[in-house]
């Protein structure tokens, strides 16, 4: 991890809500980025008000051109301000925080399964990429509440399958994505891996689906978080089943946000 | 290196007056790989209990102007994991440690209070009577004079540590508490403790915090902090380790004016994680722009006549 | 026009829950020149006492991260002059009038109730028993049960305008003072004043307001105000005037969920002079959004569990 | 007095501290600007600090184009703030507040001393516009603390004579603008009316060459502010002999903050 000053490349609305945003880093990052970590972005400048950096998952690292895209959906005020910043402007990020998710398991030819919901799917574009620079196959099982609220699908094509759903049926099926996903499993489809990141509905269904997938599956999770490096326990989650002498939470931004599904509770 | 930073807290010298505030920097060890903490005046640990606490449900923290409100609920691994996993980390840094004590009774005090007296990289404690975050114990003693000197009385019986005691800024005369304390053998006073407060969801019509409530930290809370440190400066003689939204060396400078020996920042290192060091390099010129050779003659400087 | 808006308070009905904060609003003639005054729910005019008061030397205001201190210290021409020149301006307008009262002694704050009680523009007295900025009175009721039931009993045996007292969050318990107030006979409560502060400009080495302390208000003050409404909503049974860094509609909504029957708008005013009736106009809208439909369901809603 | 978003029109230092402000009104304004009005300009867009708006004198005001020109010194964050203003960017006003120089009973022909100390200097270029457009002789006495500080005096110059200090002898005289005031008073300067701005030391001082001056002399104050339209009573001044009954207070934001000289107490 690193504070750095960086520049702002480009931001473009890819729906009503959501928009994508390109910051160019001055220095090098210290490590590669892992797909699922994120960056801590400071939209204050020197006012005290808002005050806390915003937490936002890497969507896509070019290692070559040393910049980092962000795909963020308009919440609050601290999102409509990143939504506001145009090209040449600084924003202060520190990062790459926390664990991303862990691919060297996998092997050329195998198969992921990447389940994404919302704004949840950013950060399974660079997976995805990954994954697919390694020759594993991925299939992307993504939900939307529309059409019109749907993004960066056509991105996960050129990476592998996408299956699409959304609520109103308006794109691909008519839907929840999990539902989706068990249909698939249940008429068939297998893989070596599973991952997730989406609203926590959609995460709690996937952990009902998970007596049907033997696979190693890795879940992303958000939790309010204050300084994102573990330091002041803001972003706790429970582990499941600690033994006994071994600590009952794991922190989000440390620890996580990937956590293997299964390790710790899904609750607010 | 030039002495213009150093300040005394009682028996403790440090090389300058700018430390964490406790719940903020954890044991050390996640700021250690931004930067070199042996630059620090001194490292303050998070809260500790005899046993461990888990802590309240999430969410923690939610944002508020220009502050934010807390309600871990002093979660820590307890006593026996403190000194056994977290505290070996600091023993190789050059820094004063002060471990930040917390409990439900006189006993839980006295209990952490003696263990930690006997380990060595242990500088001074502090006692939090003033957590707005867990319903028994904490603050009862932190509101009123009596329980107050009574802690601080009991747990001086079991340590030649200093003790500072932390005061809570959720009363009606903090003076009366800061000399009961003074009285009763404190060797110096933290402040300020957070400021209880509430965040609401008007979407859920429920408090953004899971506890409800939670201390307010950070710059809004700054006018509040530096009232009340110059009112107890003016009222003991002990040293006064003053807190509460500092975030730059320019708030430290009002801190010492308004009677604090040395300076914690707590919130600010959410907002920019290499505070503490930035603001220890800035201070020398700060202390040139307003004609002052040393932080020590700026303690209670304040002119208010 | 909807009732939607509508809120009650004891015998009063508001068209809507909007108001001034005493001390933000003079006597509200400059406003009147902005906008309609008699949109508002209610009018607040500033601390009245007895004879004509000075206030404070200057600077009297400074400001701090989103909020700012101020140290008026209740300056007002006194009785005879509010009752002559000020307040008739008032009668112009279809606007309940809520004359804030100030004094030094219960002598005083009879005295002022006793003779606005026989002016009919005067729709609502409240007493201010929390003024940080002035140094006899004021305050020494507002931080003692005791005190400040006795003011309330002896104000109410004089006037048979609703009485609301205006308590201070600069105490250990404020729900003790509210009980206390409530059993006293108080009509309502008016939370809070302000937080008591300072500011210090380092390079004269000298508090910024010349009364050195000030009190502290606008949004920084908000999660501490919304934690004390919560406390004593669940205490008391009389209506409570909220305020403390309100300055949008959803900040409104906070409050009655808190519960408040009616906010007041303070500091805000000083930022955007139009903002109550900016609120005024948006409050529709924001109870569509979280889907209520009157401003009276949402008084005390929050749950907890 | 209005609350508009203006739109900024330009930026340009005048000197390494003070620059100047030039923005565009969307609407007309209620009233003629008087020469000493002030703006209260917010700073903070939808950012809770800073929070108070900033009070700034008017210094040009171009009826036609329905512009206005404000010349300020960067001294804390709200200055700052507005010198990092660019053209296009929105600035939210309001204004006119107070009262300005009195000018009715200034006649053609008549000579008005105008009497400038630093950023006291910007609101008496727009009166000696005013003063100049009426016929009204003006000769300006500007102090300096050196020629790099040193701005606007050309402009004054266009209005009518000018006569310079600055305080280490780089510009003008050596020395401040009122010794040089009373020498030519001394040596048989005459005027009709005097004007003063300026940091509150020499209005001191103007006030004690007073006795040397049988004209009407007005003075602009500064004090720190909230509302800025005299309903906080923030920043009042004393009134010198108000006879019993009167109010013994002045406000600067509505009262003021040009006064007679002689009619307030000149403290901080
Ligand atoms: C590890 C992680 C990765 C994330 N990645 C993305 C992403 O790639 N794209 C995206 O659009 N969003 C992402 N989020 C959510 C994003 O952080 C919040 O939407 C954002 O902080 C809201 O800020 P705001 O000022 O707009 O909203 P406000 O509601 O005004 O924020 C108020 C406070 O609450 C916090 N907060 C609000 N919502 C959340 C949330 N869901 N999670 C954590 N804190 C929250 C804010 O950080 C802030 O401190 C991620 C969250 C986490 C924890
Ligand atoms: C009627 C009037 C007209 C003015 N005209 C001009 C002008 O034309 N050009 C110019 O450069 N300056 C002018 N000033 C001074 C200007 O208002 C302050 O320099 C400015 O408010 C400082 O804000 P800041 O955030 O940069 O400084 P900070 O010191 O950070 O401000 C902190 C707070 O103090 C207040 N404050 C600080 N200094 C002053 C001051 N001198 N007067 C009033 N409030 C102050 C600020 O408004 C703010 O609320 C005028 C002041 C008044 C009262
Ligand atoms: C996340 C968080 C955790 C805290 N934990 C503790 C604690 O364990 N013990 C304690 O005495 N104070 C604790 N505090 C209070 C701080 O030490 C400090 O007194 C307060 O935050 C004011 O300083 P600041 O405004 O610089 O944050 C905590 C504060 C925060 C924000
Ligand atoms: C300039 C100023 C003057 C005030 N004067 C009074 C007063 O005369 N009487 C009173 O009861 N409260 C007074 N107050 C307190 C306000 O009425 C209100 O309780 C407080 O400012 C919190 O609300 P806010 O944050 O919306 O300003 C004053 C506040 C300010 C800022
Ligand atoms: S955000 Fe501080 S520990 Fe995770
Ligand atoms: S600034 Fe409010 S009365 Fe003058």
């Amino acid at each position: 991890m690193r504070l750095q000053q960086t520049t702002v490349l480009a931001n473009e609305p890819l729906t009503p809500d959501i928009f994508r945003l390109t910051v160019s880093l001055p220095e090098e990052l210290p490590e590669p980025v892992q797909p699922g970590q994120f960056c801590n972005l400071r939209i204050s400048g020197n006012s005290h008000d808002p005050l806390l950096r915003r937490p936002i998952s890497i969507s896509d690292w070019d290692r070559r051109l040393n910049n980092l895209k962000f795909v963020i959906k308009k919440v609050g005020r601290g999102t409509k301000a990143l939504s506001r910043l145009y090209p040449g402007q600084k924003l202060d990020l520190f990062g790459p925080l926390g664990r991303g998710f862990p691919t060297d398991h996998l092997r050329e030819g195998q198969h992921a399964l990447l389940v994404g919901g919302g704004v949840g799917i950013p950060p399974l574009l660079l997976l995805a990429k990954k994954l697919a620079a390694k020759k594993v196959k991925v299939t992307a099982f993504l939900g939307f509440r529309s059409k019109n609220d749907a993004f960066l699908y056509e991105e996960f094509a050129r990476y592998g399958k996408i299956k699409l759903t959304s609520d109103d049926g308006s794109l691909g099926r008519c839907g929840n994505v999990c539902s989706l996903l068990a249909d698939c499993l249940n008429q068939g489809l297998a893989g070596d891996s599973i991952y997730a990141c989406g609203p926590l509905p959609m995460l709690k269904s996937l952990e009902e689906l998970a007596a049907r997938f033997p696979w190693p599956a890795y879940v992303s999770l958000e939790q309010r978080m204050a300084c994102g490096i573990g330091a002041c326990a803001a972003c706790t989650c429970r582990r499941k089943d600690p033994e006994p002498g071994e600590d009952w939470y794991r922190l989000v931004c440390t620890d996580g946000p990937v956590f293997r599904l299964g390790e710790v509770e899904l609750s607010e | 290196m030039s002495k213009s930073l150093e300040t005394k807290l009682g028996p403790l010298t440090l090389k300058n007056p700018i430390m964490p505030a406790s719940g903020c920097f954890g044991y050390g060890e996640e700021f250690a790989k931004l930067y070199d903490i042996s630059q620090l005046g001194a490292v303050v640990v998070k809260a500790t209990t005899p046993e461990p606490t888990l802590g309240n449900p999430t969410p923690r923290v939610a944002e508020t102007p220009a502050g934010m409100l807390n309600a871990i609920g002093l979660q820590n691994p307890g006593l026996r994991r403190v000194i056994q996993e977290k505290l070996p980390f600091l023993a190789d840094y050059q820094v004063p440690v002060i471990v930040n004590v917390a409990g439900k009774s006189i006993e839980d005090y006295v209990a952490v209070a003696e263990a930690l007296s006997g380990v060595d990289v242990v500088s001074a404690l502090e006692l939090n009577i003033s957590c707005p975050n867990v319903k028994e114990g904490g603050i009862a003693f932190g509101t009123r004079p009596g329980p107050a000197a009574e802690l601080t009385r009991a747990v001086k019986a079991v340590t030649n540590l200093p003790v500072f005691v932390k005061l809570s800024p959720n009363v009606s005369d903090i003076v009366k508490i800061a000399t009961a304390v003074e009285a009763a053998g404190a060797d110096g006073i933290s402040m300020i403790n957070t400021l209880q407060g509430m965040a609401i969801d008007i979407y859920r019509r429920r408090p953004v915090l899971a506890n409800v409530t939670g201390g307010l930290s950070g710059p809004a809370i700054k006018p509040v902090a530096l009232r009340m440190i110059h009112q107890v400066y003016k009222a003991v003689r002990i040293p006064i380790i003053g807190m509460g939204g500092v975030s730059s060396a320019t708030d430290v400078v009002e801190f010492l004016l308004a009677g604090a020996s040395a300076v914690a920042v707590g919130t600010a290192n959410f907002v920019n994680p290499y505070i503490m060091p930035e603001i220890i390099a800035q201070l020398p010129e700060v202390l040139e722009k307003i004609g002052a050779k040393t932080v020590q003659e700026l303690i209670g400087a304040l002119e208010t006549n």
